[in-house]
């Protein structure tokens, strides 16, 4: 195909933007969050994060010491003055302009002193150093609110993900996630496996209907199982446990397990089964030493699959698991975090991306396994 | 650490409980049965009988438990009122029918019925047959799929910063908006657009679905045979008539595939709509508008009967799909 | 070492009915092709003689003990499958080797008789590589090499070859002639549709077709000594020309008179009341040579010639548009098409069929 | 561990914690079960210490933020806490009806009709029929909100040179001036993920308290005055004087979309995004950090008409604490909710007000708490958040859509008359 | 209705290079055979002429006119690929008329040239089917009839009939063989490696090995007069026999001694330079005849007897375990394993060639 003769070059060019313009389309917004996830959080909430490598011009509000407050103010031959950094507070910049009053940030630029109402004059320096002076002794419980423009430089740091790696429990729910996440993952492939094997090679009465019954339940939307199965659980004895959420996700994932897996046993070639068969293997046999290592492919896929969906999970961790310390998952602390801090985008960036990090390492590391796993015999 | 071991043990317990009965069980048959004594074909024929069921056993009844037993308790559930004891035959299904927040669940999931799985195969389509072209391809590939490895919570919290609105006069942290704002039109506030959010929400599960697409379809285009298409160049079709006239109708088998699992998903996701609107604004589907029912309404009746209907929908692909996985049985 | 025997074996799969009657005699070491034409059920027997079907009539034997229900394992059988069937996720060791390890063999004698396989297979540089690290031949010679292992009474091979190129299969059919001469004891049973495969291996050929056994019996007897027109046509290429032709005298020779040639006297016998009967005279192509002569067997147009050095193929015209005969002539001969040409036979080499096509010699 | 050392502080009734010492379930554990993460989970685990230290008993709490359908789904399958805190009555009243909730008796409803502050409307507020249809008080409440404040900046109100209203002719004038003056008057954002619509619906209330009697207040809670009344769509459009005015609020187009949370972020931009705020007690925590109360920012209380004589209604909330799974520890802990220094521990922190009477209320953290405190003492009218009263499927749901349409465009009428048909359809 | 020109044609695959220094002239109406072992760049050099490999060195041109880099769909060519490359989603009719329909050609000029091939492969009945519904004979019928279709200059053919069993592959063949006939006036390249398909097709047949041209020439005249071992072992089934022996007397006829056997005079001429030259002496297996003679030209044991009725082929044992040699009889001769043969053959059959493999006869 390389080769055909006659190709215009513009064409492939035009192949390669189209893709370009494709894949940059589909990491945008992956890509926006990770940078966001690094930003400083004053600067995420104010500007885009695609400004992130530019100074952005930041309007301030700072408060002076109060008059009353011990030490604040100082006598300095006649005048009874207040000093101070607008970015004692944090942040660092460069002041361009100030003003007083909400009414005009802006009104001078630095260097100019401003006289206020009642004759005290306010001066603010580049670097952020401000002086109030007054000929009387200044009085307040409310300290002079100065409105500075700076403009600050980019701010890159790591607190964001600080916070939500160093947040309390957040191990201990890592745990818990991998505790459920494993073996809600290999379980049902194992128990699916078999099936498969079964539906796909033994020959037995009702098998028709089995496979009907598979494709049917697949769809049937998880919801609707919650209550009868957490009151069954309660029923039984089993309660809020790792063995109740193993079975649940198992059961939730488990007809397109059987699904995806006995299509692709089922195409397996028929002779090296009967090969194994006439070398005395049982089914047994065939299936953990034949079937179960050429399969893997499929296994993987699946396993991809099954793995994103419980690690991802929230709804059926919460319900079958609970919310007490011990029992969390990363997906409900993540949440928790979220929840109790709803407008803290810096926070909401990071812990995103925490969460998608195991995923996504799991993504690559299986991901070639990914298409010939699930497409052999699906389609003919 | 003693966290961690207690995990690895639990961990190593389930697992290894799952396997050992499967072990157990066989061993147990074989025992039973011996294959190699007087009557070993007999008990061959005997155990081979019995077989299939222990290998079948764990999934028939955990599928039965998890799945069937809830669905046929849902049917229950659905001819009784908001307690679930006293009987109210159909009605249930009659005020479903006549509600207005079921019409627009519905209108709106039917959009989303054709939208995403169509966009999403299409753009898929696309990714792939420009992908498998060129040198990075599979760079790329990897770039577009790797939405698929987000949760949707995650992923809305991705799209919450693409469709974010500030005032008009201050700087957009949404990215939307300032493309708009910077062509110079008016910031928008996107999920809350009468009728178009429902397809600022489609785009996050378009967004996500496409590389799940993408991946298959790829495959499936490397699967035609070359030759088809060298015959084609023959015959003086242009690259966009082998691909429209040759490749496509070629892969029609996985296309479909491809738009089924994607259609279920489509019924089944309620999270997104969830975390971005919770259905206001008209953007309510069935998923969340059964959540909602169950939740906030605290009517089964009425969750179990919408719960049911998003089954009915999908009732003629799964039929369809049932009648493939016979024609191979 | 060991004889295996059908007694009125027959399969249907539901209604369809894939085989019937078949009775068949396998003696210890012999080696029995099943050739065919496609679907004519060879595999199908095969798999009922491994156990991969059910026998669904009569009985199976092997060395005298009935088989019809003991599994394929517990047969003494091996098999070597036309895809090979190799287990791709293991080496060429572990492949020859798995019988044995499910049997639970100690491992020095797992070992020892890898060893031997391999030795006598050439395998032994291969031993630890992947199936998919080796050629078609090799992968057969794998798969040989894994039923050798097992050591079985009976060697049941279904179309091994088919798998091969050209050059690779005349190699190979030339490995399994040796391969079933070291081994004198063994019976195989060998399934293929190539009949100069059948040809050069057999001891005896059993021919198949519709699910009923043809003929049985040594390659040169079915060649020389057809039972019927099917048997005729299949066995030999280009197939035997048939002639339509109808009997004028009878006797310990026959006189056929035929519609667009000479009469011709053929040496097989037929009874009086053979007299006027619809015969059709046989006569293969390699039988054919060029004649000048009045009375030819044969007189028609070329229609095509297929020089190739060692023979030239002549594709005649049929009379009024039929069926033409078929002359395969020795050496370089440079016939045109279009030319008419003579072409006799000698009458010891023709066959005789009666309307049901079987053969008089066989009557 | 205990953040004030029993005993110390005289601010704090020590007696009624001596008085709990006299239980004694050493190794028995209570589970609690509520909507409260991070910070507030914090304060009721440092108010539950004392009980913990003082009975021996182990409280488990436990907070989701999806508390409300855990709550469902743990109390059908059988696996309830102990107790359950309500965020509002109405799931409450719901599980109360399915017979999930046990009554907390006579004696409790008796407690509270003393020992708060209009007792016998918090008795009611917790009373609901159980599954027999039988009225008991299921629900006790701990922790009260006030939510008729408007937050401002004081600076910015003395830099422009406003005053606090005081009455609502006062505030709308305010409102027009500010507008005239180049600025813009209010924050709004009703935007809160899955519940997006409610700030919506607490406005709604106000007004109808400012514009209708409290008995129609009533009447509208439980539906005998419909939705489509215009006395109803009066007070919606009231709603709408401030909100859908483009002038009037910071970002027009997005009111609804506008997280509540970060709604109030605009009273702190330089300059100001906006000067008013109405929002409930809790909303300092959404503040910028570093806000000082009383200085960087204040409230004011939401005023009434001065030209309808209605007093000076108090919009409040409250969670609600039921026992899900009876049992004596969980009585312990309800009894320990009626000692003044379950409510002075916590009044102490932060975010927590209290109808109780008997607490001293110098034990507030700040004077913003107990200003608002004194709001929810002295209210002449107190009435509690409608939509948490009504059904979950109106007040959780077609309330706030009716809201987010409303904002959107919808006339009230029909915004209205929607809620109404939605409420006519769960009977 | 068009001539092939290839200059000094060459193909590389980045360093690797696959063909070089190909020139070929094939005239209007000429049958061309590309044959050779596998990988030998055959499908390579068709596939450039086509347009569908890049061409990396010298000059293609069809009717005098520089083809490199003129795409495929304008060189006026049409191309049957070996796995019928059919589109599986089109009827038979709409494979035909795909190409035309691309080129915009009114619907009664497609439904006439469709029809008309229709007509020539006798694939009316099966126009409305999918490919799927038609056996592989059907199916290849169908890909020629694409490439009648669009009534090309030049047809190009890759292994066309390597899909097919043996019988249809012969049938096929000779419909094949029609087909030229009835388009005398266009130019055919035909891609295989089944000698017995060159032989019988080509006008001319081009050797190739190892991306070059060993020979062109026709069909039998590379049987009678291969240029050099290759070509001699190439073509003829089995493959020529190679003795080694020493010129022991040149001129118009050489006389050549042996180690194992005695000397031959062969009647081909030699200079007296070849005097003690090393030299083999090439003898196809069909030329050999049994014989009792003491001098016989070949005396070895037999090894292996295939009988297949028309022919006998004995497998010789080599002296001290060399190659052996074979001889391939006609009809049936009752000889056993084991026994020793002579065998002779005619001196004008034989086949000399140097120690670079040329042949005497060609230098
Ligand atoms: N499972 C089955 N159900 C119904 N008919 C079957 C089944 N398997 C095989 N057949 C039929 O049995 C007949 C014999 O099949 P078999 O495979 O034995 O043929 P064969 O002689 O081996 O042919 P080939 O040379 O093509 O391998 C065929 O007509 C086939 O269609
Ligand atoms: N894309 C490629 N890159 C590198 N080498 C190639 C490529 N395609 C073909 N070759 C090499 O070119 C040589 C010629 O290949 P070609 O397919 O022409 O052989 P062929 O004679 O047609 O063989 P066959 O009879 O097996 O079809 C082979 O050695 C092959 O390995
Ligand atoms: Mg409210
Ligand atoms: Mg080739």
């Amino acid at each position: 195909m390389e080769g055909i003769a006659g190709r215009k070059p513009a064409l492939i060019w035009a192949v390669h933007l189209s893709v370009v313009l494709l894949v940059v389309l589909w990491t945008l917004p992956t890509f926006g969050l990770l940078v966001s996830s690094f930003r400083d959080k004053d600067q995420l909430s104010v500007s885009g994060w695609w400004t992130s490598l530019t100074s952005t011009e930041r309007n301030l509000v700072v408060r002076a010491p109060a008059p009353d407050d011990k030490g604040a103010q100082r006598q300095e031959g006649a005048f009874h003055v207040i000093t101070g950094n607008v970015f004692d507070g944090g942040g660092a910049g460069a002041v361009s302009a100030f003003g007083v009053s909400s009414q005009d940030p802006s009104a001078f630029a630095v260097g100019e002193t401003a006289v206020l109402k009642d004759g005290e004059r306010v001066s603010v320096t580049e670097t952020g150093d401000f002086r109030i002076e007054a000929d009387q002794p200044m009085t307040g419980k409310r300290g002079q609110r100065l409105f500075v423009t700076v403009l600050e430089p980019p701010l890159f740091t790591l607190d964001n993900y600080r916070t939500v790696l160093l947040s309390e429990g957040i191990g201990r729910s890592f745990i818990n996630t991998l505790t459920v996440t494993i073996p809600a993952t290999i379980i049902p492939i194992l128990i699916a496996a078999f099936a498969g094997y079964a539906l796909a090679w033994m020959r037995f009465p009702g098998r028709t209907f089995l496979v009907a019954m598979v494709v049917g339940l697949i769809v049937v939307p998880l919801q609707m199982s919650l209550i009868p199965l957490l009151r069954l659980y309660t029923d039984i004895g089993i309660g809020k446990s790792y063995v109740g959420i193993w079975l649940a996700h198992t059961g939730f994932g488990l007809p397109l397990a059987i699904y995806l897996l006995r299509n692709y046993i089922k195409g397996l070639p028929k002779e090296i089964i009967e090969s194994a068969r006439v070398d005395g293997a049982s089914d047994f046999e065939i299936f953990v030493k034949i079937v179960l290592p050429l399969s893997f492919p499929a296994l993987a896929s699946f396993a991809i699959f099954q793995f994103l969906w419980v690690w991802n999970d929230l709804l059926v961790a919460t319900v079958f698991l609970g919310n007490n310390e011990e029992q969390l998952v990363m997906t409900g602390r993540l949440r928790e975090l979220l929840g109790s801090r709803g407008g803290n985008w810096e926070i909401l960036t990071a812990s995103a991306f925490v969460s998608i990090a195991v995923p996504l390492a799991v993504f690559f590391a299986l991901q070639r396994y990914l298409v010939r796993g699930l497409l052999a015999g699906s389609v003919k | 650490m003693e966290q961690l071991l207690v995990a690895l043990g639990s961990m190593a317990l389930g697992v290894g409980a799952c396997a050992l009965y499967f072990w157990g069980s066989n061993r147990l048959l074989d025992l039973v049965f011996p294959a190699r004594s007087a009557h070993a074909a007999a008990n061959i024929r005997r155990a081979n009988l019995i077989r299939p069921w222990l290998f079948l056993g764990p999934a028939v009844i955990i599928l039965t438990v998890y799945l069937v037993y809830p669905v046929l308790n849902s049917i229950w559930l659905s001819l009784h009122g908001r307690t679930g004891e006293e009987f109210v035959g159909l009605d249930n299904y009659v005020w479903l029918f006549g509600d207005d927040g079921f019409r627009e669940s519905i209108r709106n999931n039917l959009l989303w019925l054709v939208v995403v799985p169509a966009a999403s195969t299409f753009f898929g389509l696309i990714a792939a047959a420009l992908t498998d072209r060129i040198a990075w391809g599979n760079i790329a590939k990897s770039l577009i799929f790797m939405p698929m490895a987000i949760s949707f919570i995650g992923a809305s919290v991705i799209w919450k910063f693409i469709y974010d609105v500030r005032a008009a006069d201050v700087e957009q942290i949404g990215l939307l908006n300032a493309i708009v704002v910077a062509l110079g039109g008016a910031p928008q506030a996107w999920i809350a657009l009468p009728f178009w959010n429902n397809f600022f929400l489609m785009v996050i599960l378009i967004w996500i679905q496409t590389g799940f697409a993408m991946v298959i379809l790829s495959a499936a285009l490397r699967g035609i045979p070359e030759e088809t298409v060298e015959a084609a160049v023959l015959d003086g079709a242009n690259p966009l008539q082998i691909f429209l006239k040759i490749k496509v109708p070629q892969i029609w088998g996985t296309i479909a595939v491809v738009w089924t699992t994607i259609t279920i998903l489509v019924l089944k996701v309620f999270d997104i709509v969830l975390a971005m609107t919770n259905g206001q604004w008209g953007t309510q589907v069935l998923a969340n508008f059964m959540f909602d029912w169950m939740f906030r309404g605290l009517d089964f009746g009425r969750a179990a009967t919408i719960a049911l209907v998003i089954m009915a929908l999908v009732v003629p692909i799964m039929i369809w799909n049932i009648r493939e996985a016979q024609k191979d049985a | 070492m060991s004889s295996v025997s059908l007694k009125e074996v027959g399969k249907s799969y539901g209604r369809v009915e894939v085989l019937r009657g078949i009775n068949l005699e396998i003696e210890t070491g012999e080696l029995i092709v099943f050739v065919g034409p496609s679907g004519c059920g060879k595999s199908t027997l095969l798999r009922m003689i491994a156990g991969l079907e059910t026998i669904t009539a009569g009985d199976l034997s092997i060395d005298d003990e009935r088989m019809n229900d003991v599994p394929p394992a517990q047969r003494g059988i091996a098999m070597v499958f036309q895809t090979y069937a190799l287990y791709p996720h293991m080496s060429v060791r572990d492949n020859m080797a798995f019988g044995m390890k499910i049997a639970k063999k100690p491992k020095a004698e797992i070992e020892a008789a890898v060893s031997k396989a391999a030795r006598i297979l050439q395998l032994e540089p291969y031993l630890d590589r992947l199936p998919k690290a080796l050629s078609g031949g090799q992968r057969q010679r794998v798969a040989i090499g894994r039923a050798i292992v097992r050591d079985p009474k009976v060697f049941l091979f279904d179309e091994p070859l088919s798998n091969l190129d050209a050059a690779l299969r005349v190699a190979t059919r030339i490995e399994i002639a040796h391969l079933k001469e070291s081994m004198p004891d063994s019976t195989m049973i060998y399934v293929t549709h190539d009949q100069v495969e059948a040809m050069t291996l057999a001891d005896r050929i059993v021919v198949l077709n519709g699910g009923n056994i043809e003929q049985v019996g040594a390659p040169l007897e079915l060649y020389e000594n057809p039972r019927n027109v099917f048997v005729a046509q299949f066995i030999g290429s280009p197939a035997m020309n048939l002639l339509d032709a109808t009997v004028t005298a009878t006797g310990t020779q026959t006189t056929v008179g035929r519609a667009d040639g000479p009469a011709v006297v053929v040496p097989i016998a037929s009874q009086a009341s053979d007299q006027a009967r619809p015969v059709r005279l046989g006569v293969r192509p390699e039988d054919l040579v060029l004649t000048e002569a009045e009375d030819a067997l044969i007189e028609a147009e070329v229609d095509l010639v297929e020089a190739l050095g060692e023979t030239t193929v002549l594709y005649l015209k049929g009379a009024n548009g039929g069926a033409g005969t078929i002359a395969k002539l020795p050496g370089i001969h440079p016939v045109k098409k279009g030319t008419r040409v003579r072409l006799k036979a000698d009458p010891a080499k023709l066959h005789l069929f009666d309307e049901a096509g079987i053969s008089f010699r066989h009557r | 561990e205990l953040l004030f050392k029993p005993g110390e502080d005289p601010r704090f009734n020590w007696a009624s914690y001596e008085e709990l010492k006299k239980q004694d379930f050493s190794g028995k554990t209570v589970t609690l079960f509520g909507p409260w993460l991070g910070p507030d989970k914090d304060l009721v685990e440092r108010t539950m210490a004392y009980f913990e230290e003082a009975t021996g008993i182990d409280v488990q709490y436990s907070g989701s933020d999806s508390f409300e359908q855990q709550i469902v789904i743990d109390t059908q399958a059988g696996s309830a806490p102990n107790i359950a805190i309500f965020p509002q009555p109405g799931l409450a009243r719901d599980l109360a009806a399915k017979g999930f909730l046990t009554p907390l008796g006579e004696e409790t409803a008796g407690w509270v009709k003393e020992n708060y502050a209009a007792g016998q409307s918090w008795v009611d507020l917790g009373t609901f029929a159980g599954k027999d249809g039988k009225e008991d008080l299921y629900g006790f409440f701990y922790k009260a909100d006030v939510k008729s404040l408007v937050w401002y900046v004081p600076d910015n109100f003395e830099d422009a040179g406003y005053e606090v209203p005081t009455t609502m002719e006062e505030l709308k004038a305010l409102t027009e001036k500010i507008v005239a003056d180049g600025g813009t008057p209010w924050c709004i954002g009703l935007g809160s993920g899955g519940a997006t619509g409610w700030p919506g619906t607490d406005w709604v209330e106000d007004m109808m308290l400012r514009t209708q009697s409290p008995a129609d207040y009533d009447a509208w809670v439980a539906n005998e005055l419909k939705f489509d009344d215009p006395k109803v769509v009066a007070a919606i459009e009231e709603f709408g004087w401030f909100a859908n005015n483009p002038k009037f609020v910071d970002t027009p187009s997005a009111v609804a979309a506008t997280d509540f949370r970060d709604s109030p972020k605009g009273l702190f931009a330089s300059p100001p995004a906006c000067y008013m705020h109405r929002q409930a007690s809790f909303i300092p925590s959404f503040f910028p950090e570093g806000t000082e109360m009383g200085v960087d920012a204040d409230f004011f209380y939401f005023p009434a008409y001065a030209g309808k004589d209605l007093g000076q209604p108090v919009l409040g909330a409250g969670t609600v604490f039921s026992i899900t799974k009876d049992s004596p520890e969980a009585r312990a802990l309800i009894e320990f909710l009626k000692s003044p220094i379950a409510h002075e521990v916590w009044m102490a922190q932060s975010g927590f007000l209290t109808p109780h009477k008997g607490v001293n209320p110098d034990a507030y953290a700040d004077d913003t708490l107990k200003g608002l405190g004194e709001i929810l003492l002295s209210a002449t009218t107190f009435r509690f958040d409608g939509s948490d009263l009504m059904p979950g499927a109106i007040g959780a749901g077609a309330f706030w859509t009716g809201m987010v349409d409303y904002v959107g465009g919808k006339p009230a009428a029909e915004v209205g008359a929607d809620i109404q048909k939605a409420w006519d359809a769960i009977k």
